[in-house]
């Protein structure tokens, strides 16, 4: 497993494919591979972006990542599973996320996937602050999210 | 007792610091700090707290040397 | 869109990257691109697989990928998609399809990675022969499909 | 009329050969052809039919020049 939080622009097609390689090897029990990656857009709420600062608690944020892929990982019988995350200054075409899972049947992996994006979304300590011709504005989330969570 | 505090995003914001270390009586309850560090501040609807990197109730009890956050609903990926 | 039909061993993450970068450019409302990748295991039906044999039916094949991507395309708002199948004669770990698709939002983008695979599994007409240590096998699909399909 | 037959994978095995140009009597069901192209043969129970590169109703009456594809269910992905 690898969970990484990146403070520079990368590219989720290099690091998918040199872990592939390097760690996972030619490990021919694999019969799906199910990636997603997220990139920066240029419009949100019909307001165009130009920049987008995302910020993240560290401790915190690798240890539910660590934690959220690990669960795919036991429910869905996942061989192995990736998250890079950014953080830093981010421009429109900028990647934000990689989740990449690899497992022997194609159901498994795009539950794992979708699973880890989507406890992501939802737990993973990680803020968004954009930068429009208004100003900047923190983002707010689109969905409620209750579950695992506690407010005040 | 002894704890740190972190602040995270717009809760940062209003807090004007992303942290500090705070002298409490025993046994506060996460909600008990936060009404009483934003007791004369507009505080926003919906804030989430951490201790030591986890999710907690509300009502979670403080102990010594106990490391809280509190911040906005997550935005990532 | 992309369908494409290989007779040659081709690696899917290039591919890919080749796609975005020549043809989607740096279009800046793709928020999300899902992407599913197939590849031979070594062991089906607890036998062990040293070979197999990829057929399909060369003009319907291509028809069916264009409509089901097409359809997927129109149903969840997608900005693009790209299949590549494989056939030929294949060995464990080489890769069989890749399907992506790009869009402004996850939810889209997942779903229509999903449906593709899920239509290409069931229409388009590819069928696998499997060299086994006892010979070769033609591969029975392991979920009954009856949809868009008739039997004699 | 005239009509082109294809026959892939199993199927193929199965007639001996991948394709045949036919004569057959006016409106024949796909069906039909199937029958009377198999009469001596073993015939495995799930067999699909397309017609000029779509699947078809095994009712499906063929036209001159159609070209007629069987095989078995399909297995690709």
């Amino acid at each position: 497993m690898k969970i990484e939080i990146m403070n520079e622009k990368f590219d989720p097609w290099k690091a998918l494919v040199d872990y592939k390689k390097n760690v996972l090897l030619n490990d021919s029990s694999i019969g799906a591979t199910s990636v997603f990656v997220g990139t920066v857009r240029d419009f949100n709420d019909d307001e165009e972006i130009d920049s987008m600062e995302l910020e993240h608690y560290p401790g915190m944020t690798e240890k539910y990542l660590e934690d959220i892929v690990n669960t795919a990982i036991k429910k869905y019988k996942i061989i192995d599973g990736l998250v890079i995350h950014r953080v830093g200054l981010l421009e429109p075409t900028d990647p934000i996320v990689i989740v990449a899972t690899w497992s022997e049947h194609r159901d498994n992996a795009f539950n794992a996937t979708r699973d880890i994006m989507e406890a992501l979304k939802a737990q993973a300590p990680f803020w968004k602050k954009e930068s429009t011709e208004n100003g900047f504005r923190w983002v707010t989330p689109s969905v409620e999210q209750e579950e695992n969570t506690n407010e005040i | 007792m002894k704890i740190y505090v972190k602040y995270f995003a717009s809760v940062r914001d209003l807090m004007g610091k992303d942290s500090e270390n705070l002298k409490i009586e025993d046994s506060l309850s996460a909600n008990e700090l936060w009404k009483s560090l934003t007791v004369d501040k507009k505080t926003p609807t919906r804030v989430l707290v951490a201790v030591n990197h986890e999710y907690v109730d509300k009502n979670f009890k403080l102990k010594d040397g106990d490391e809280i956050a509190f911040f906005p609903p997550v935005t990532g990926g």
